[in-house]
């Protein structure tokens, strides 16, 4: 298990060029994102998260980077104080779970990571009383979450476990088609939810991707 | 899309800026967090009332702002629950030193954003109390999902407990009245039509020329199934059944009937509605002793309607009867 | 064609039941012939007002019979004007003995049937004076033809010259204080959708996506030509500029700003096109000191607005102002 | 020129199915006199007919028929007390004053139609304040009823009368689509009314042309 400290510009740069990839890729995915809320949501998915993000990317310049804890609360904060609905406080309940992790830390390792997205779907849990196989963002998150501990572990390389995790990713968020929503909006339509994915999954799945495929 | 707007992402902004500068009388709108609250500013003593949510359920919660009902309202984007922080501003506004009742629709947004902003009056030393309203028995209720979704009974819930508020309650009695309303309405929906969210372009869902969709919520999501069109006293019989169904009423009750357009219905078929509904609930005998008909919690430009029965006792019929002075309600003032 | 209707021959009878059966306190229907007056009967010693006209455009008329405003409404077919007997019967439930003014909307039909009733009414000794609306500045107003229309600011007439009759002016008195409203209004209409009479079946006029008609009416009959679509804004003014041409409003005179929508629009839509209105007329140093916005006289589900502008001054504005109970519009009582 | 009388029972037959046909052609065409209505007007043409006539063949067995004229006037009575809109009392007071020709007459003479269309025109003139021109019924009705003067005149045959009145009424019909409307609500379109013809006019034709076919 690889835990060795990337230096504190490299780690600062590695975890704002993700974090800047995660916001642009909301931002592009607006419609994307909003159209598969609109199968059996509401169809306001994509334009909250593109909302929040854009406010992430307008403010980026001014963060306070005084540790990476800090950065990352700054675009926690920063990002749901323009998400409303069901989003806001769900990722914004992730993002800083994350930024707690990180707190007065200059360096990130690995095992942070996972460390980062368990705190994050802790948060996510608490906050929604939703847990995997309710068809929301966690079937694609815990899934990806696990596939990184294991990789991590095994001391993979970096390239190697963002790529699985994408894999991962994808099949589970896919996969979600298969279930009935039992939490959120798509949860009022019953039986009608079943044979579309969750936008929140296919978002995981989407972002883990851009994530793999800049690495 | 066809709609009377500019930019889509001003429309909320301009719309509210409009209410207030046509309500002067009635309310302030604050625009940055955007909230509106009653002109006067907070009722010392009173107990205040804030609910909010997405927009484009127009005249809900903004029209219902004024003596003897809400005391703020916070419009999110549309159909999407606002931040915290506009409610957590609008909270502060509405009190008045006797506490603050949140009156949330149950959607998991709503709840979740209205909770922060709740934690956040409360660091502030304002009591904040919340109801959460779930009057939809298209929805199952039940503890393994979301629950039922909050829809027109929110009109009643706003208005009685806004009378109970206005005529002196303390935050404990003002809660109670809240809960006996929620705990004794119950709505069905119709759609016949889809509506089209302005930044989305696009009707939220298809409809066939021939169906319509049963067991619609107010945020343009589809409903429980599709069925094929069928005349209007099908369609009632089809929502008020279960409604009655769940609300389990005994001979001889009386309750308030309150026909209720998406936005996109003309008055005359709410009426026509009406005229069906009443006639089911007279030959039941159940007695109708108070009513309501008209577009007062819309989705956009959809088609549609849906049906409410609370079931009424002295005291909520007494608080329904109280002056109210909105933009969307008006009465004995 | 989707409504919430049954036999289409039975739209309006249905539906005014439902309006009498939701509104006891405010209204009598009679059935046959079909007339709607208010819940108390004839007020003895005061003018009675009475109008009426197709139906299809609910709340008007019907829905501003109570205190205030109308004594009765006959509503005819589907955009169709009422026959002259339901007219007269409906004079005769209006009589306490002052005489009656029947407030016509400019249409052949309308002024025709009219004409006919107070035949018959004053053959019966009943005194009857009419006034007929004419706001519609889409429409050349010459001897050579129909004339205007009467649109939007029938509902203005209707409120003002029933707070005159209220008050006990005589019947010249309330006939001079329509006149007054009606020298003194002017509106104009856009539609974005058409709509659909339930006994045609179709759509009233073919408009594509990215058209809409300007100048148009509140029967389905399309408008003066047809326009790209444009944003809230610009179709404001196109529709405000024409109204304020021809009232020639001096700086720093007050007016009342009516915002109506056709059916089908939602309010957030008619408020923002109030909030560019008035920024319009704000600019041009005209005072706005009242407001009307929302659904009042509609084509069915027709998506669209007008806009009416009504010059006010102090008498105009204290009927205005003055206290009116009907099932559309209330206010200080 | 023919004062030939006919006598009371063929007179009575003749205005008699005269009168039943055009109630039953304009319940046939409600669906047609609408559509054309909808053009430039507001589509309910055809349906104020279609109610007025239907109430004249409910009530036909029950009319009064002491006199031509009485019988006449019961039939506007009950057409026109069901016909809203501008058509009721137009149609009324042309089937008003046509009655009054009749007054007290046992007998139809050709001349007498004559004077019934010209009285029918002088009050539909002075009800509704236009004149030909104005694209409105009258535009068919005035012709139509020059034609049938000049053929009575001529002394030609009623069958020939009618076939000739018939074709004038179309030709002139159909000459309306020239016009730009001056009264009733087609007026409101201004010059979008040119193009389409007036549906009053259409509807004069097509009554005169069921009459010429089944003279
Ligand atoms: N209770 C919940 N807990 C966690 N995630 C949830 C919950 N409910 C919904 N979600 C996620 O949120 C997504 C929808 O987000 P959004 O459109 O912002 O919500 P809404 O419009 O319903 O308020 C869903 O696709 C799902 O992944
Ligand atoms: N002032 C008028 N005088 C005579 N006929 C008229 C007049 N105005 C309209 N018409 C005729 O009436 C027809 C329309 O009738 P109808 O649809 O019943 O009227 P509306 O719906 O406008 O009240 C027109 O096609 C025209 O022939
Ligand atoms: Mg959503
Ligand atoms: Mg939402
Ligand atoms: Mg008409
Ligand atoms: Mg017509």
């Amino acid at each position: 298990m690889s835990n060795e400290a990337v230096s504190v510009r490299n780690g600062t740069t590695r975890l704002e060029s993700v974090v800047r990839l995660i916001a642009q890729t909301c931002v592009d995915n607006e419609k994307y994102f909003s159209d598969l809320d609109a199968v059996a949501g509401d169809g306001d998915f994509g334009y909250s998260l593109a909302r929040g993000f854009e406010n992430v990317l307008s403010e980026w310049d001014a963060y306070d980077r005084s540790d990476l804890g800090t950065f990352l609360q700054k675009v926690a904060t920063s990002m749901s104080g323009r998400i409303g609905g069901t989003s806001g406080p769900i990722w914004g309940t992730a993002f800083l779970r994350a930024a707690l992790v990180l707190k007065g830390k200059q360096t990130l390792a690995s095992t942070d990571a996972v460390e980062m997205l368990r705190a994050a779907i802790a948060g996510i849990k608490k906050r929604g009383g939703a847990d995997v196989g309710d068809k929301t963002l966690l079937d694609a998150l815990v899934p990806l979450c696990e596939s990184v501990a294991v990789d991590v572990e095994r001391d993979l390389d970096a390239k190697v476990i963002v790529a699985n995790a994408a894999r991962v990713a994808r099949d589970a968020a896919e996969d979600t088609a298969r279930l009935e929503a039992r939490r959120g909006r798509a949860s009022y339509t019953g039986e009608r939810s079943i044979g579309s994915p969750d936008p929140g999954a296919i978002a995981v799945a989407v972002l883990a991707e851009r994530i793999a495929g800049e690495w | 899309m066809k709609k009377l707007i500019n930019d889509p992402q001003n429309v909320v902004t301009e719309s509210v800026r409009g209410f207030g500068l046509a309500h002067p009388d009635l309310v302030r709108v604050n625009e940055d967090p955007l909230f509106v609250s009653r002109a006067g500013g907070a009722v010392q003593g009173k107990v205040g009332l804030v609910s909010g949510g997405g927009s484009g359920h127009e005249p809900l919660h903004a029209g219902y702002v004024g003596v003897g009902m809400l005391d703020a309202a916070v419009p999110g984007a549309m159909f999407t629950s606002p931040t915290p922080e506009p409610i957590f501003e609008a909270t502060k506004a509405a009190d008045g030193g006797a506490g603050v009742l949140h009156i949330v629709k149950n959607y998991t947004g709503d709840v979740l954003n209205f909770e922060t902003a709740a934690e956040l009056a409360e660091a502030e030393d304002v009591t904040v109390r919340s109801v959460v309203v779930n009057d939809d028995v298209a929805v199952e209720d039940s503890l393994y999902t979301a629950g039922r979704r909050g829809v027109a009974g929110t009109v009643l819930v706003e208005k009685i407990a806004g009378a109970a508020a206005e005529r002196g309650d303390d935050l404990d009695a003002v809660v109670a009245v809240a809960e006996q309303v929620i705990g004794n309405v119950r709505s069905m929906g119709v759609a016949l039509t889809a509506c089209t969210v302005p930044h989305a372009g696009k009707p939220s869902f298809d409809l066939a020329d021939d169906e319509i969709e049963i067991g619609i919520g107010i945020h343009g999501e589809p409903g429980r199934h599709k069925i094929a069109m069928a005349g209007a006293d099908e369609i009632t019989d089809r929502l008020l059944e279960p409604v009655l169904e769940d609300l389990k009423l005994a001979d001889g009750e009386q309750v308030l009937l309150f026909v209720n357009g998406m936005g996109g219905t003309p008055l005359s078929e709410l009426y026509l509605v009406y005229n069906h509904a009443r006639d089911v609930l007279d030959s039941r005998g159940v007695e109708v002793t108070r009513s309501l008909v008209g577009n007062y919690i819309t989705s956009l430009e959809m088609q549609g309607a849906s049906i409410t029965v609370l079931r009424l006792d002295s005291t909520l019929t007494e608080l329904w009867d109280a002056p109210v002075n909105t933009a969307a309600l008006r009465r004995g003032v």
